[in-house]
C-alpha cells in the first residue's frame, strides 16, 4: 500500500509564497524517492492542507491530515499556527516534523512526537550575538514584526546581547503589511544604535533596510533567517549591499544544491525560496525515518527520527533529547554585488 | 525628544499621511455618495500599483526609469484602475442599491477578496521590486534630509485633493454627487442622471487609490497582494477622523492619522508596539468628544 | 393650438413589489391649464405623479409627453424636456444650501447667466429663501421646506409642472400664496398637474379635475363642475381608501 | 390647576433666535392648540418640552415637576407623550408592536427574567399585548393589528402613533399636525377622537395645527406663536379677532 | 375591552413557532446530536467550528441585527474570554467552570468601557470604534507578558465534569452543541420580550423610540453587552479546546467573518444566522480542493449568495 504523508503549510494567505515553497521542495523530494523504487517496497503519496498561517484553519487542517490517517506530517512555517496543532498530532501519535516554524514555545509544548528540523530562535540569537560581536556592534536596535516568530527571536536575541555585555538602543515592532517605517527609523538613529537587527521576514526588510540607508543610516544592518528570499536583494537593491543574514541553508549557499535549485525552477518555474533546501531535506529525512523504521508503524518512525542521523543538502539533522536541532543550521552571509556569500 | 527628531517625525508622518489622505478620499467620496463602507478600495489601491508596476516595466524600455515613466504609470493606472472601479461598480454594487446596508457592505467585502485572491493566484503571494531611480537628492534643514521624491510626493497629493474639492464644491456635478447621497429619487427628478454620478464617483475615487498605490510603489519600491489591506483600514480610519463623506476632511483625516501614528512610535517610555493602541485610543477619545470627526456634518435629526 | 394636450396618461398600471396601486389610469392635461388629481388616502395621485414623472415605471399603458412617447424614459431625462416633479414630503436636500438645493434644480442647465436670472425670479417669489440661502435647507421650518421645494422646481424652467400636496403643512396665509403663486406660475404659461387633499383650494383654481380611488379614476370634469358637486367629491374623497 | 408650565423659554442655533421668552400654561383636562406662521417655532417648542433641544433659559413643569434639560425617555416616563410633524413610526415592524412600544416605559421586566421565564414577566408581556390592543382599537385600527406599519394609508398611520403615544399612559399628549394630509372626513374623525382622548382617557391635550376649522373646534384655549414670540394666549373667538393674529397668521378673509 | 382583546386571533404569535421552521429545525437537531457517531475526526472538528461561529453570530446578531449597531471588532469580546479562561486557568490554576463567570464579568466591564462612551455615535463611527476596540485588544494581548504575547497562552487545562474530562474533539463538539442551543434559547427568549423590541425600535428609528420613553444608551449598551457576554463564554470553551491560543485567532478578519455569518444567512432571525454561521466555516473546508485558488472561489461564492439573495439566504421579512 501506498504511504501517506501530509504536508501542511500557508497556501494562502500573507506567507502563501513560503508554503507554496514548501509543498513544492517537499514533493520534489518524495518523487525522487518514488522514483527510486519507494520505501520498503511502497511509493509515498503526500496530500497537502492549507492553515493559512491562522491557528483555526490549522487546526482544521491538522484534524483534515490526521483523518485521512496519513503516517506522517511534515510542514509548518508560522509558529502561531503550528502551537495548537501540536495537542492533535501528539494525541493521534502522529509523527510531524517542522519545518520553518521555530518558537522556542515549540519545544515545551511538544509531546514527544514533534521534530524541529529548523533551528530554534535561540540558536539564531546566539549565533546573531556572535555576528555583532565579530563586527564590534555595542548598541544594537532590534526590529520585529510583532507576530510569534520575529518577537520571540526578537526578545531572545536582546536577552543574549545584554548579557553578552552589548547594549539595547531601540526595541522596536512594525507592522506586517506596512510600508512606510519612516518613523521607526527615525527612532532608531536617534538612539544612536550602531546596528539594526530585522527579526521579521523579507518583505518587511527590504523595506526597511531600504528607508534605513535613504535616511542615512550608515551602521550595519542585520536580518533574521525569515529575509532569505531572492525578492529582498531585488527590493533593497543597492541598499542591500553589505546587509548581514542569518541564513537558513538555502540553494544558493549549499555547494550540494546546485542541481536542486535548477530542477526546482524547471519544475516549478520559480526560484527556489529560503525553505526549499530543508524543506526538501525534511521529504527526505521522513522516507528515510520510514526506511529504518521498516514499517508504517508511527511509535516506530518516532523512535528512528530520534535516531536521525540525516545528512542532507541544507547539512546534518541530528536532534537533541528535546527533539531540537544538534547543530543550528543557520549561518551569516553577506549581500556583496546583488548575492548572498558566505562571511569568513 | 529634540527638536531634530520632532521635525523628522512631523516629515514622516506628513508622507505617510498624504497616501493615507490621498486613499481616504476615494473612501470618502464613495461613502458620501451611497453610503457604502467600501472594503474593497485598499484592493484598488493595491491593483493600481500592480498596473502601475506593469506600465512602469513596459515604459521603462524607452522612457527609463525616472520621472517619466513614473508619471506614464500614474496616468495609465490612474485611468486603468478608475475604470475597474466602474465595472466593479456596476456589477457588484448597483444590483445591491436597493439592498440594506449591510448587506452591501457585504458584497464589499465579497469584492476586496475577489480583488486580493485572484492577485494571489496571478502573483503567487511573490513581492515585486519597483525599482526608480528617483533618487535622494533634496534639502537639509538642520539633521532633517527631505528629497525632492517626497516634496513632489506631498504636492502631487495636494493637488489632486485639491483638485476633487474643487470639483466637488464648484462643479454642477460635485453638488450633483452630495445631492444622489442624501436623496437618490428626488436626485432623479433635478435631472441627474444617478447611476452615471455613481459612476463617475467610483472612477474618481478608484483613480486616485490607483494613483496612491502607484506612487507608494513607486516610492517604497516594493508591490505585494496584500498591500491593500492595512491601507485600506488606515484609509477608513482617516476617512472617519475626518467626517466621513467631507473631502477637506478625508485629507485632514489623512494627515493626522500619519502624524498621530509618527509621534506614536516615538512615544517616552514604551516602544512602538503600543503604536496601534496609541492611535486608536486616540481616535475613540476624539470620536467621543467629536462624535462626527474633524469636519463631518453633525447630523441632529429634526423631528 | 391652444387645445393641445401637452401631459397625457393611457390606462398606465403601476405596482409596488407587485402589489398593483394603479389600476389603468387614464388623463390628460391640455397646455396652460391647471388641472387637480383629487382623491382619498391611498387613492394613487401620487403614485399617478410618479409614473408620470418616471419615479416608478409603469408595468403597462403609456405616458405621452409634449406628442412623444415618455414611458421608457428615464426618470433624470424629463426635467430636461420641461416635465418636472415636485414630490410628496418635499424631499429637499437637507444637508446642502438653500442655494445649492436651489442650483440644483437648474442642473440640467449650463449657462450660468440664465441660472442667475431664474434664481433672482424665485428668491423674488419666495423672499424667506433668499434670506437663508446660504443655510442648511434641513433646519428650514415645514412650510419653509415646501416653498423651497417648489422654488427647485421653478428653476428647471418647467413647461409642466407636477405639484403633490403644495399646501401640505401650510399656514392658511401661506396656502393662499403658494396657491396665487401657483396661479400666477400658470399665468407665466406653466402647465400645472396639482394633487390636493383640499379639494375645496384645488377645485378653486382647477380648470378641470379628476378624482381617484383605488387605484381608478371615478370622476372627471371642469373644475367648476366638480365644485359645484361637493357632495359627489365628497362621497369619493371620504371614503376610506379600499 | 396647570399641568404644563412653560417660563420664559428661550431657545437658538446659532445666530437664530428661534424662541424668545415664552411663558405659557395648559390646565390638566383641557384641549389647547398651537398656532402660528410656518417657522414660528412651535415644533421648536414641542421638541423642547419632550427634550428633544436644550432649551437655552427659562423652565419648563410637569405636574408641579421640573422637566428642563431631562431627556427625552425621561420626561416621557414622567407623562409626557407626542406625535411627530413627520411620522416616526416603526415602519417595518408591525402595528401592533409599534403600539406595545409606548408601553416600555411603564413596564419594567429585563433580560435576564426574559431569559428565565419568570411568570411576572411571562404576565407583563402579556399586559402590555392587550394595552397596545386595547389603545389600537381606541383609535380604530385594530383589525390592522398584524399588518407592516409602513404599509397602512397616511390616515391610518397617523392614529396609529396616536396609540402609541397614548400606550405610554401619559398626563399630557403633544400633536403636531395630527391632520395634515387628511381630508375633510378623516379630519372629522379626528375632532371625535381628540375629544375621546380626553373625555374617556382623562389626557390632557395640547396640539399644533395649521387647519383653522379644526382648532376653532377643539380648542378652549389656543397659543399664538409668531417668530418665536407668543403674540396672543386665550379662548378661541378672542384669538380670531385679535388683530395681531389675524395680520400675522390667519389673514384677512375674502 | 380587555375581553375583546382576549378573543383576537391567534396570528400574534410570534413567527417562530411555525412548523415550518419548527420541524427543520428538529431534524437538524437530531442530525447534530448523532453527527460525532458516523463522522470522523475531521468532520467533527469542522462541525465544531461550525458551532462556535453559531454562537459568536448569535451573539453578534443582538448587536447587529437586533440593536442595528455595526461592530467590527467582535473578536475582541471573543479574545477577553479566551484569555480570561486561559490565564486563570493556565496561570493560576483555576477550575475551568469557575472562569466562566470571570470571563462574562470581563467582557461586561470591556463593553461597558468602550460602549458607554461612544454608543451614541452614529453607525459609521461606531464601526471604526470597534474595529479600533478590536485592534486594541488584540495588540495589549501581543504584547503582554501575561498573555504569552505573540505567541500566546500554551498549556491551558482542559475540564473536568463531574469526574470526566473533555478530551476529544466529540467531546468539545458535543460542549459547543450544548452552548450554541442555549445561546439560541437565550436569544429566542430575549427577542421575544419588551427589552428585544426596545433594540427594535431603537434601531429602526431612535428618536421615535426616545419619545415613547426608550433611553437609547442604555438599550443599545445591553445589546451590546450582552453579545460581548456570549462572545467571551464562548472565547471561554474554546480556550479549553485548542488549549493553546493566540492573538493571531483575534484579528480583524475574524470580526469580519463572523459578521459575514449573520449577514450571509439572514440579519435579525434566529434560523437565518444559525445557517450563515454554518456555512462561513463550511465553505472554506468544502474549498479546499480549490488550494492557492481557495480565497477567489470563496470570495466569488460570496458574492453571488449576496448578489441573489440580497438580504441574505434566508431572511427576515423585517429587514
Ligand atoms: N413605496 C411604496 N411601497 C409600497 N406601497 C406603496 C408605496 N407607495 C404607495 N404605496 C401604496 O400605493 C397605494 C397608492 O398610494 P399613493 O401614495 O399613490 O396614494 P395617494 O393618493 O398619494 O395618498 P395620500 O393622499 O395619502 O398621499 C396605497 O395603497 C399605498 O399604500
Ligand atoms: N435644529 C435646528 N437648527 C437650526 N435651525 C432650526 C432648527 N430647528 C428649527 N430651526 C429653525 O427654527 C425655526 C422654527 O422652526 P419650527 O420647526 O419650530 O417651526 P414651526 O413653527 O413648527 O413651523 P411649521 O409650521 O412650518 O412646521 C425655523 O426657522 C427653523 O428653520
Ligand atoms: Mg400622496
Ligand atoms: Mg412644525
Amino acid at each position: 500500500a501506498d504511504i501517506k504523508i501530509g504536508i501542511v503549510a500557508p497556501m494562502t494567505g500573507q506567507l502563501a509564497s513560503e508554503g507554496q515553497d514548501m509543498e513544492n521542495a517537499v514533493k520534489m523530494a518524495i518523487d525522487a524517492v518514488n522514483a527510486k523504487g519507494g520505501v520498503n517496497g511502497d511509493k509515498i503519496t503526500t496530500t497537502t492542507a492549507d492553515d493559512a498561517c491562522d491557528p483555526q484553519q490549522a487546526v482544521t487542517a491538522g484534524s483534515k491530515l490526521v483523518s485521512e490517517g496519513v503516517t506522517a506530517i511534515v510542514g509548518g512555517y508560522c509558529s502561531g499556527a503550528v502551537l495548537p496543532t501540536l495537542k492533535i498530532y501528539g494525541d493521534a501519535g502522529i509523527p510531524f516534523v517542522i519545518i520553518g516554524a521555530n518558537s522556542t514555545k515549540l519545544v515545551a509544548a511538544n509531546q514527544g512526537n514533534a521534530f524541529l528540523a529548523n533551528s530554534t530562535g535561540d540558536m539564531q540569537a546566539t549565533t546573531a550575538v556572535e555576528l555583532f560581536k565579530k563586527n564590534g556592534f555595542k548598541k544594537i536596535a532590534v526590529v520585529d514584526e510583532g507576530d510569534a516568530y520575529s518577537s520571540d527571536l526578537a526578545k531572545l536575541t536582546a536577552e543574549a546581547f545584554k548579557s553578552a555585555g552589548g547594549e539595547i538602543a531601540a526595541k522596536e515592532t512594525t507592522t506586517a503589511g506596512e510600508q512606510d517605517y519612516s518613523a521607526v527609523v527615525t527612532k532608531i538613529k536617534s538612539n544612536g544604535a550602531d546596528a539594526v537587527f530585522w527579526t521579521a521576514y523579507h518583505a518587511g526588510g527590504a523595506l526597511l533596510t531600504k528607508q534605513l540607508r535613504q535616511a542615512g543610516f550608515q551602521g550595519g544592518i542585520v536580518l533574521g533567517d525569515g529575509n532569505n528570499s531572492p525578492e529582498y536583494l531585488e527590493i533593497a537593491g543597492s541598499a542591500g549591499e553589505g546587509v548581514y543574514l542569518l541564513s537558513p541553508p538555502t540553494v544558493d549557499l549549499l555547494s550540494g544544491a546546485a542541481d536542486f535549485k535548477a530542477k526546482y525552477k524547471e519544475t516549478y518555474g520559480r526560484d527556489a525560496g529560503a525553505y526549499a533546501a530543508l524543506s526538501h531535506d525534511v521529504g527526505d529525512l521522513i522516507a528515510d525515518a520510514i526506511t529504518r523504521a521498516k514499517s508504517v508503524d508511527q511509535k516506530a518512525i518516532i523512535e528512528a527520527l530520534k535516531a536521525s542521523d540525516f545528512k542532507g543538502l541544507a547539512g546534518e539533522i541530528k536532534f537533541t533529547d528535546k527533539n531540537t536541532l544538534q547543530t543550528s543550521n543557520f549561518r551569516p552571509v553577506i549581500a556583496k554585488g546583488g548575492k548572498w556569500v558566505a562571511v569568513e | 525628544m529634540t527638536l531634530d527628531l520632532l521635525i523628522q517625525q512631523l516629515v514622516n508622518g506628513l508622507i505617510v499621511g498624504s497616501f493615507y489622505a490621498l486613499i481616504a478620499l476615494g473612501y470618502s467620496m464613495v461613502f458620501g455618495v451611497i453610503k457604502l463602507l467600501n472594503f474593497a478600495h485598499g484592493d484598488i489601491y493595491m491593483n493600481g500599483a500592480f498596473v502601475g508596476l506593469i506600465v512602469f516595466s513596459f515604459v521603462g524600455i524607452w522612457v527609463g526609469n525616472g520621472w517619466l515613466g513614473v508619471v506614464c504609470a500614474l496616468l495609465v493606472s490612474m485611468l486603468v484602475v478608475g475604470l475597474l472601479g466602474v465595472v466593479i461598480e456596476r456589477f457588484a454594487y448597483r444590483p445591491m442599491r436597493n439592498a440594506p446596508r449591510l448587506s452591501i457592505l457585504i458584497t464589499a467585502l465579497g469584492a476586496s477578496m475577489v480583488l486580493n485572491g485572484t492577485a494571489l493566484a496571478l502573483t503567487g503571494g511573490r513581492h515585486y521590486a519597483f525599482n526608480t531611480d528617483l533618487g535622494f537628492a533634496g534639502v537639509d534643514i538642520s539633521t532633517v534630509h527631505i528629497t525632492y521624491t517626497q516634496m513632489v510626493l506631498v504636492a502631487a497629493s495636494i493637488a489632486l485633493m485639491a483638485g476633487m474639492q474643487a470639483f466637488v464644491s464648484r462643479t454642477m456635478y460635485g453638488k450633483a454627487m452630495r445631492a444622489v447621497s442624501i436623496d437618490m429619487g428626488a436626485s432623479r427628478l433635478m435631472g441627474i442622471d444617478v447611476d452615471r454620478v455613481i459612476a463617475l464617483t467610483f472612477f474618481m475615487g478608484s483613480a486616485l487609490a490607483a494613483g496612491g498605490g502607484v506612487m507608494a510603489g513607486a516610492y517604497y519600491g516594493s508591490v505585494h497582494f496584500f498591500m491593500g489591506f492595512i491601507m485600506g483600514l488606515k484609509a477608513f480610519t482617516a476617512a472617519v477622523i475626518g467626517g466621513i463623506g467631507s473631502v477637506p476632511g478625508a485629507m485632514l483625516g489623512g494627515l493626522l492619522l500619519g502624524l498621530l501614528e509618527a509621534f506614536g512610535s516615538s512615544l517616552p517610555f514604551v516602544g512602538s508596539e503600543w503604536r496601534d493602541v496609541f492611535v486608536f485610543g486616540t481616535l475613540i477619545l476624539f470620536l467621543v468628544f467629536k462624535p462626527t470627526g474633524l469636519l463631518g456634518r453633525s447630523v441632529v435629526e429634526r423631528v | 393650438m391652444d387645445v393641445e394636450i401637452v401631459l397625457s396618461a393611457d390606462r398606465i398600471v403601476a405596482r409596488y413589489d407587485g402589489i398593483e396601486a394603479l389600476h389603468g389610469v387614464s388623463l390628460s392635461v391640455k397646455r396652460g391649464q391647471i388641472v387637480a388629481l383629487l382623491g382619498a388616502n391611498g387613492a394613487g395621485k401620487s403614485t399617478t405623479l410618479r409614473t408620470l414623472s418616471g419615479l416608478v415605471a409603469a408595468s403597462s399603458g403609456s405616458v405621452r409627453f409634449l406628442g412623444e412617447d415618455i414611458t421608457r424614459v428615464p426618470a433624470h431625462r424629463l426635467p430636461h424636456r420641461g416635465l418636472v416633479h415636485v414630490p410628496e414630503g418635499r424631499r429637499i436636500f437637507g444637508d446642502m444650501t438653500i442655494k445649492e438645493n436651489l442650483d440644483l434644480g437648474s442642473f440640467t442647465l449650463a449657462d450660468d447667466v440664465e441660472r442667475r436670472r431664474r434664481l433672482d425670479h424665485v428668491f423674488e417669489l419666495f423672499p424667506i429663501l433668499a434670506r437663508r440661502q446660504n443655510g442648511d435647507a434641513r433646519n428650514l421650518s415645514g412650510g419653509e421646506q415646501q416653498m423651497l421645494a417648489i422654488g427647485r422646481a421653478l428653476m428647471a424652467a418647467p413647461k409642466v409642472l407636477l405639484l403633490d400636496e403644495p399646501s401640505m403643512g401650510l399656514a392658511p396665509q401661506l396656502i393662499k400664496e403658494v396657491m396665487n403663486i401657483v396661479q400666477r406660475l400658470n399665468r407665466e404659461g406653466v402647465t400645472i398637474l396639482l394633487v390636493e387633499q383640499n379639494s375645496k383650494v384645488a377645485l378653486k383654481f382647477a380648470d378641470y379635475g379628476y378624482v381617484l380611488k383605488a387605484g381608478r379614476v371615478v370622476l372627471e370634469g371642469p373644475g367648476s363642475d366638480l365644485a359645484s358637486n361637493e357632495a359627489v367629491i365628497s362621497a369619493y374623497l371620504g371614503g376610506v381608501a379600499a | 390647576m396647570a399641568l404644563l408650565k412653560v417660563r420664559d423659554l428661550r431657545l437658538s442655533f446659532g445666530g437664530l433666535k428661534v424662541l424668545h421668552d415664552i411663558s405659557f400654561s395648559v390646565e390638566k383636562g383641557a384641549i389647547n392648540s398651537l398656532i402660528g406662521p410656518n417657522g414660528a417655532g412651535k415644533t421648536s417648542l414641542f421638541n423642547c418640552l419632550t427634550g428633544f433641544y436644550k432649551p437655552k433659559g427659562g423652565s419648563i413643569s410637569l405636574g408641579g415637576r421640573p422637566i428642563t434639560g431631562l431627556p427625552p425617555h425621561r420626561i416621557t416616563a414622567l407623562g409626557l407623550a407626542r406625535t411627530f410633524q413627520n411620522i416616526r413610526l416603526f415602519k417595518e415592524m408591525t402595528v401592533l408592536e409599534n403600539a406595545m412600544s409606548g408601553q416600555h416605559c411603564r413596564s419594567r421586566h429585563g433580560i435576564v427574567s426574559a431569559i428565565l421565564h419568570l411568570p411576572a414577566q411571562r404576565r407583563e408581556e402579556e399586559a402590555i399585548r392587550a394595552a397596545g390592543m386595547r389603545w389600537l382599537d381606541f383609535v380604530g385600527i385594530q383589525q390592522h393589528a398584524h399588518r407592516r406599519a409602513g404599509g397602512l394609508s397616511y390616515g391610518d398611520q397617523r392614529r396609529l402613533e396616536l396609540a402609541r403615544a397614548l400606550a405610554s399612559a401619559p398626563e399630557l399628549i403633544l400633536l403636531d399636525e395630527p391632520a395634515a394630509g387628511l381630508n375633510e372626513r378623516e379630519k372629522l374623525d379626528l375632532v371625535h377622537l381628540i375629544r375621546r382622548i380626553r373625555d374617556e382617557t382623562g389626557v390632557t391635550v395640547l396640539l399644533i395645527e395649521h387647519d383653522m376649522g379644526l382648532v376653532m373646534q377643539v380648542s378652549e384655549k389656543i397659543v399664538v406663536f409668531d417668530y418665536g414670540q407668543k403674540i396672543a394666549d386665550g379662548p378661541p373667538e378672542a384669538v380670531r379677532a385679535d388683530p395681531r393674529v389675524i395680520e400675522a397668521y390667519l389673514g384677512t378673509e375674502e | 375591552m380587555t375581553d375583546e382583546v382576549r378573543t383576537m386571533p391567534a396570528t400574534a404569535q410570534p413567527r417562530l413557532m411555525r412548523w415550518s421552521v419548527v420541524l427543520p429545525g428538529l431534524a437538524a437537531l437530531a442530525c447534530a446530536l448523532v453527527l460525532p457517531q458516523f463522522a470522523n475526526a475531521y468532520v467533527t472538528e469542522v462541525a465544531t467550528t461550525a458551532l462556535l461561529y453559531v454562537v459568536l453570530c448569535l451573539g453578534l446578531n443582538i448587536v447587529v441585527g437586533y440593536a442595528g449597531l455595526l461592530d467590527l471588532g467582535y473578536a475582541a469580546f471573543f479574545a477577553v474570554g479566551a484569555y480570561t479562561s486561559g490565564i486563570l486557568t493556565a496561570e493560576f490554576g483555576f477550575n475551568f467552570w469557575l472562569t466562566i463567570p470571570v470571563a462574562m464579568a470581563a467582557a461586561c466591564v470591556a463593553g461597558i468601557i468602550i460602549g458607554a462612551p461612544t454608543l451614541r455615535l452614529r453607525s459609521d463611527y461606531l464601526a471604526i470604534v470597534t474595529l479600533g476596540f478590536g485592534e486594541i485588544v488584540r495588540i495589549i494581548a501581543r504584547n503582554l507578558d501575561i498573555t504569552g504575547g505573540a505567541s500566546g497562552l500554551i498549556g491551558i487545562e482542559r475540564p473536568e465534569i463531574f469526574g470526566f474530562k473533555l478530551m476529544q474533539v466529540q467531546h468539545f463538539y458535543y460542549a459547543f452543541l450544548v452552548l450554541a442551543l442555549l445561546t439560541a434559547f437565550v436569544c429566542l427568549s430575549v427577542e421575544r420580550s419588551r427589552m428585544g423590541r426596545a433594540w427594535f425600535y431603537v434601531r429602526y428609528d431612535e428618536d421615535a423610540a426616545a419619545g415613547i420613553g426608550i433611553n437609547r444608551v442604555t438599550a443599545k449598551l445591553q445589546a451590546y453587552m450582552m453579545g460581548a457576554v456570549i462572545a467571551s463564554v464562548a472565547g471561554c470553551l474554546y480556550a479549553a479546546k485548542m488549549t493553546a491560543i493566540s492573538p493571531e485567532s483575534f484579528t480583524f478578519n475574524q470580526s469580519l467573518l463572523i459578521l459575514l455569518g449573520v449577514v450571509l444567512g439572514g440579519m435579525g432571525r434566529i434560523p437565518g444566522v444559525v445557517l450563515g454561521a454554518v456555512l462561513v466555516a463550511l465553505l472554506p473546508e468544502v474549498l479546499r480542493g480549490a488550494g492557492t485558488y481557495r480565497p477567489l472561489v470563496t470570495a466569488v461564492a460570496l458574492l453571488a449568495i449576496m448578489l441573489f439573495r440580497p438580504n441574505g439566504l434566508w431572511p427576515d421579512k423585517r429587514v
